[in-house]
């Protein structure tokens, strides 16, 4: 060891000084004219992809925002991010949301905040009573946490439910059994609750279900449990490495004896293609496969189609899936919570988010909402749908579900 | 051997911990106390594994069975069955103890080499881990929520922060103590008897099964009261934290680098490392991601080869060498 | 050809030899004698270089081999029989013994040595495929032997040789020592079984406490009442 | 019955790959006793190198083997030598805390490099397919498989027939013997961890056709690696194959099966059971 026993103990006597002064040194408070934001994202550890996609699509939205005059009703002041990591545990995003508040002075919060992430950080925004915003979670247990995420009901349940209605009812395909086909972790598990139930009551017989172990590094016995209950479709919450091996186990068995659908991520993320390789992509995706999505690229909605080009063109990003897109959506409802609040104070704050409304139509909607976004009573969105789309063979996606923004039928099965 | 035990009862540093105690909490900023609290858990966990890890030198990576059927299954009868949660803690404990009692007489009867302990018992809470997530009972992979704590006791309730600090304390303290007593009774001698050759105590007639399961027992039961206060604390039952392999990680990682089978090293570790791995992600968590996770790794690898016989020993080598007469006089 | 000057050797910076003496002269056997606990099995490994000596010096053949390790030891000749055979259980005769000759200088010519170790040792000849874990104490001490000797020994030392064998083993072995002794090997051993080592070696030492109480010819020290005194540890 | 014996096959296939990741372990613990928890995470490693590679020059990860496996096989080297090296003689538990500790380090290293998006490393046969009648295997696969028996057996021959196999097998039986034979011991564990990380690149390779690799997904690795080189009684590469077919096949089967909680449960049940009624592993004898 190069480090002697001194300097280590100079080093350590530092670390413990610091950690006992540092409560005691005040910060200098932040000049007026900046508006502080923390951000508790998972960049590192197990969920890190979410947050590492997201994060530069965020970012890049704030500059913007920032260099086109900041929060104008605030005088023109500008938006300053602190950022925090949580190592994808939960209980260390309560920790850094803590740090964030009581240290860090932020006057809001927000973040992926996965589903147990959102439970974690109830009992700390209860208690500080912080204005939240997650990107991500299915539901919102605190009165302060509001949420981009599709409502495991009302979203993901409601629009895979609705989506295989249509297909059977509308398009005459013939689906008359499921599998439930998800990532077994809290939000598939929960969204597959909800939609088991919706599936029996629209006369759907279950037949299976085929949770996928979100550790394995293959899923080609999953498949082969499908493939030996050969169900009409299979349908479920699925992320996006998952996604991955669920198409690569498909490819592999040439399964193509159900339809899949299903997503978001597993089943229309842009990077599904490359992920797989151009010919599994072509093999799999192109075939009896519907993917779940809030954005595609092929969607005919012009704001939508226009914060694509510029985050691939002027940002430079080089991963724009849904995850970016979700983050842009985010930067603008803060950017509005902000503009329309009444001062930088938690009341003011949270009843602009009660507030919130970017209509269809207006250049700041990034996702796809029929009624435009706005939050409901559970602090979700009231319009909590998503489309479902097809691949083409040249790696471009179209829309077929809902009607509003559909392209085109859906594809026969093959 | 007793007198060593009460000398630690009545030792003037309980006064200046008290006066702390008292003056400190209300002055720290919440994060601070955070920090603190979840350095109090840390103590008492590390302290509660050293029992069966240190003393009686059984690897046990099970733990995480009943630090997660503490938090767990007391939480899931108070939301699904209505059940006190004072009543949980005392059931939740009971079953933890049961299961240490059959895990040390699996041990015991097919004479489990250390290694093959360290294996079974991390098959063990693997298991564990995948039926928590699978049985609804118990949350499945979303977890549960407890109800706001508002401060009422009788609900096993302390009202977070400054409350939250005092249980910790109380249960580190007990822990550590539980550890001084330990080693300066008889179990102790067996137990330490039966860690450096087996086969020596079976031959000279001491009861291995007994001590393992006696050991065993006390230190599942206690940390599943550890982990029923902790759940309280966090508020949030996550499986994935409490039945999860992370945190039986971390708990043998300070244990060992503190200090194996002395009474104040598991908590000597926990109390530098806690406070250390929680800084240094918030003040670099911002940057580059992973980096603080790496300067934690570093310094850890560097204070094992530092100190190969854990950080305890180094400091009081240290101490005796800045006053040579307290060292003589030992 | 061996001397050793003043060494004190321990562990955990206890000394465990005291300031211990010795030389061995090229073609003799030389005895060491003593308790249990009297240092003998400590200074034979500090002879093949596995404790550093805290002092003193050890020189082989007019060279100060005191900061070489037990490799370089091995190289230049000085090999051990280590207490107990230590046979590598799970590996077979042949294995064993080419092992043996595994260091740099003996590597090459280990076709040729093995047939002389198994011309000395016939009974090995027959059971060279078999594990040596599966062999009596007898045969694994010539084992033990045999490899020493691959390693093309100058000065071998052997650690309690009979120890657990039966009177014949024990003939049969001493027959070897004095056989390879006449084939002018240096032979430093180490004997429990006092009568058999003052009639086999021509020097004797004996140890007391990690110290040498007796020194001289063998016959001078087997008449010295504190011969038996210092061997029964009393 | 098709599903019977596609599950026979994805269970062998995948089981000799855990064979071989767990061949480096047991080499390592036989002759240094040393339980590596950042096994995982060289594994890890060697698959971001080749993705590298691939990045940097669009090497296929089957040649970039040229490359990573020497390099692997250094950095193990120079690990053992500076970080494990020094603990010999300490406590068993220590030294598998600086392997935790190591474990971060290398996890984070990665992720500091390369991102925590799921990467793919492409390879010309990344996509091709074996078909035998009912029975669908990915070449990829077989490849492994054929490559994890192929370094068992060489494994096996280079440690009955080379004087530095034989060297291994003393240190591992009676490293002080050894060290009595002129085996420099330190000299030896060194090589020989160097050896057991360099077969990891080897593993890391075969097995990244058609994987989306993080750097969180490490300890997943040394989790298996650690339950299969269990069930061969740590140092018997006969047994530490046995296992990874054993693990493979029962996650196969349970999958299929049993599906959901108590298909994950298979594996780990298997291995108890196992380990409580052969605790010396898999193998009659106690060669190897």
């Amino acid at each position: 060891m190069t480090i002697t026993r001194r300097e280590f103990a100079i080093g350590a006597s530092g670390v413990l000084l610091g950690s006992v002064a540092a409560p005691f040194v005040r910060r200098a408070g932040a000049a007026d004219s900046t508006i502080r934001i923390g951000v508790v994202n998972s960049m590192s550890g197990g969920l890190a992809a979410y947050a590492q996609e997201g994060q530069p699509a965020f970012e890049y939205i704030i500059k913007k925002i920032n260099a086109e005059g900041g929060i104008k009703s605030k005088g023109g002041a500008k938006i300053e991010l602190v950022q925090a990591d949580d190592t994808s545990q939960p209980a260390r995003t309560a920790t850094e949301a803590r740090r964030l508040i009581t240290e860090e002075k932020v006057q809001l919060l927000t973040g992926t905040i996965l589903s147990a992430q959102m439970l974690a950080l109830t009992p700390v925004l209860d208690e500080l009573k912080m204005p939240t915003l997650s990107v991500w979670a299915g539901g919102a247990r605190s009165n302060y946490m509001f949420t981009l995420g599709y409502p495991y009901d009302r979203g993901y349940a409601q629009t895979m439910h609705d989506f295989v209605v249509f297909l059977r009812d509308a398009e005459k395909f013939n689906i008359k059994t499921a599998v439930m086909g998800y990532s077994n972790y809290e939000a598939g598990q929960q969204v597959n609750k909800f939609l088991h139930e919706k599936l029996k009551a629209s006369g759907i017989e279950i037949i299976g279900e085929a949770p996928l172990d979100i550790k394995a590094q293959d899923q080609t016995s999953a498949m082969v449990r499908i493939r030996s209950l050969k169900p009409d479709v299979v349908v479920g919450l699925v992320t996006p490495r998952d996604g991955i091996l669920l198409h690569q186990a498909r490819y592999n068995l040439n399964y193509h004896g159900s339809i899949f659908c299903g997503g978001t991520g597993g089943y229309s993320d842009l990077s599904l293609w490359k992920d797989l390789g151009p010919e599994i992509g072509k093999a799999v995706l192109t075939k009896n496969l519907f993917g779940m999505t809030g954005f595609s690229a092929g969607a005919k909605i012009d704001s939508m189609q226009k914060i694509i080009t510029e985050l691939r063109d002027v940002a430079k990003l080089d991963r724009i899936g849904q995850g970016a897109i979700q983050y842009a959506q985010a930067g603008r409802v803060l950017q509005q919570v902000l503009e329309t609040s009444a001062s930088l104070e938690r009341d003011a704050l949270l009843d602009a988010f009660k507030k919130v409304n970017i209509p269809f139509g207006d250049p700041n909607l990034y996702v796809a909402k029929p009624k435009g976004l706005q939050f409901a009573e559970d602090r979700l969105l009231v319009d909590g749908s998503a489309m479902f789309i097809q691949w083409l063979p040249d790696q471009q996606q179209q829309v077929v579900f809902p009607k509003e923004f559909a392209q085109s039928a859906p594809r026969p099965r093959a | 051997m007793r007198q060593e035990f009460y000398k630690t009862l009545t030792s003037p540093v309980w006064l200046v911990i008290l006066v702390l105690a008292v003056v400190l909490p209300p002055l720290l900023p919440s994060y601070y106390l955070h920090i603190v609290i979840l350095a109090l858990v840390y103590v008492a966990l590390a302290s509660a594994w050293n029992i069966v890890g240190g003393m009686a030198g059984q690897i046990s990576l099970a733990h995480s069975l009943f630090i997660g059927t503490g938090a767990m299954l007391s939480t899931a009868l108070l939301l699904k069955l209505g059940v006190n949660m004072w009543l949980g803690l005392v059931i939740s404990a009971i079953i933890s103890g049961v299961m240490g009692a059959m895990i040390a007489w699996i041990d015991f009867r097919f004479q489990l080499g250390h290694l093959s302990f360290v294996l079974i018992t991390m098959a063990f809470a693997e298991m564990g881990t995948v039926i928590v997530e699978g049985w609804d009972f118990l949350g499945g992979a979303s977890g549960l929520l407890l109800p706001q704590d508002k401060g009422d006791f009788l609900a096993f309730q302390f009202g977070g922060g400054i409350g939250a600090f005092w249980v910790m304390l109380v249960l580190a303290i007990v822990s550590i103590l539980i550890n001084v007593a330990i080693l300066n009774a008889p179990l102790g001698y067996y137990l330490r008897t039966i860690r450096d050759n087996e086969n020596a105590a079976r031959a000279i007639g001491v009861n291995i099964l007994r001590y393992k399961i006696a050991a065993m027992v006390i230190s599942a039961m206690l940390s599943s009261v550890i982990g029923t206060a902790y759940v309280r604390y966090l508020t949030f039952a996550d499986p994935y934290l409490l039945v999860s392999p992370i945190i039986i990680i971390e708990v043998v990682l300070f244990a060992t680098v503190g200090g194996l089978g002395r009474a104040y090293g598991p908590a000597f570790g926990a109390l530098l490392l806690v406070p250390l791995g929680e800084i240094l992600r918030g003040k670099l968590g911002g940057t580059l991601p992973g980096l603080h996770y790496f300067i934690y790794g570093v310094v850890v690898i560097a204070v094992i080869l530092m100190s190969p016989r854990g950080l305890l020993p180094l400091f009081e080598k240290w101490f005796s060498r800045m006053r040579p007469k307290a060292a003589t006089s030992k | 050809m061996l001397e050793v000057d003043h060494l004190v050797t321990g562990y955990g910076g206890v000394p465990v030899l005291h300031d211990v003496s010795l030389t061995l002269n090229a073609g003799e056997i030389v005895g060491l004698l003593g308790a249990n606990n009297a240092g003998k099995t400590t200074l034979i490994n500090s002879l093949s270089g596995m404790y550093a000596p805290m002092s003193g010096r050890i020189r082989f053949e007019g060279h100060d081999v005191t900061a070489m390790t037990p490799k370089q030891r091995v190289e230049i000749g000085i090999i051990q029989v280590p207490e107990g055979r230590l046979v590598f259980p799970d590996m077979s005769v042949r294995e064993n013994l080419l092992l043996g000759g595994i260091n740099a200088r003996a590597r090459a010519h280990r076709p040729r040595t093995m047939d002389h170790v198994l011309e000395l040792f016939p009974r090995l000849k027959e059971r060279l495929g078999q594990n040596a874990g599966t062999l009596s104490g007898g045969e694994q001490q010539m084992l033990a032997i045999g490899r020493a000797l691959m390693a093309e020994a100058k000065l071998l030392m052997l650690d309690e040789p009979s120890l657990g064998l039966s009177p014949l083993f024990v003939q049969y072995i001493f027959g070897i020592i004095d056989r390879l002794h006449a084939e002018g090997l240096s032979i430093l051993l180490i004997e429990q079984n006092l009568n058999l080592t003052l009639r086999h070696a021509q020097r004797c030492y004996v140890l007391e406490r990690g110290k040498v109480a007796i020194e001289g010819a063998s016959d001078v020290v087997k008449d010295d009442p504190r011969t038996r005194r210092a061997y029964l540890g009393l | 019955m098709a599903e019977f014996l596609q599950a026979l096959a994805q269970g062998l296939l995948i089981g000799s790959t855990y064979g071989l990741l767990a061949l480096g372990m047991g080499l390592v613990y036989g002759v240094s006793g040393v339980v590596n928890f950042s096994h995982g995470d060289f594994i890890s490693l060697g698959m971001f190198l080749c993705l590298a590679l691939y990045s940097a020059f669009a090497l296929d990860p089957y040649i970039s083997l040229v490359i990573t496996v020497p390099l692997m096989t250094v950095i193990g080297g120079l690990v053992y030598w500076y970080l494990l090296r020094p603990m010999v003689g300490h406590q068993f538990l220590m030294v598998v805390q600086l392997t935790l500790g190591l474990s971060l380090v290398l996890q984070n290293g990665i992720l500091m490099v390369f991102g925590g998006q799921p990467a793919r490393t492409p390879s010309v046969v990344e996509s091709k397919l074996l078909i035998l009648g009912d029975v669908v295997v990915r070449v990829p696969h077989v490849i492994a498989f054929v490559v994890s028996f192929a370094m068992a057996i060489g494994l096996y021959i280079m440690l009955r027939s080379t004087d530095f196999g034989r060297s291994i097998r003393a240190v591992h039986q009676n490293a002080h013997s050894a060290a009595l034979m002129g085996i420099d011991v330190s000299r030896v564990q060194t090589l020989t961890f160097a050896l057991g990380i360099g077969i990891l690149a080897i593993a890391a390779a075969l097995l990244l056709p058609g994987t989306p690799i993080q750097p969180a997904q490490g300890l997943r690795y040394t989790v298996i690696t650690l339950i299969v080189v269990a069930l061969g009684g740590m140092t018997n590469f006969v047994g530490i194959m046995l296992g990874g077919l054993i693990i493979g096949l029962s996650e196969a089967y349970g999958t299929i099966y049993l599906s959901d909680t108590l298909g994950m449960l298979l594996p780990y049940g298997i291995f108890v059971l196992i380990m409580l009624f052969r605790p010396q592993g898999l193998t009659w004898s106690s060669s190897r």
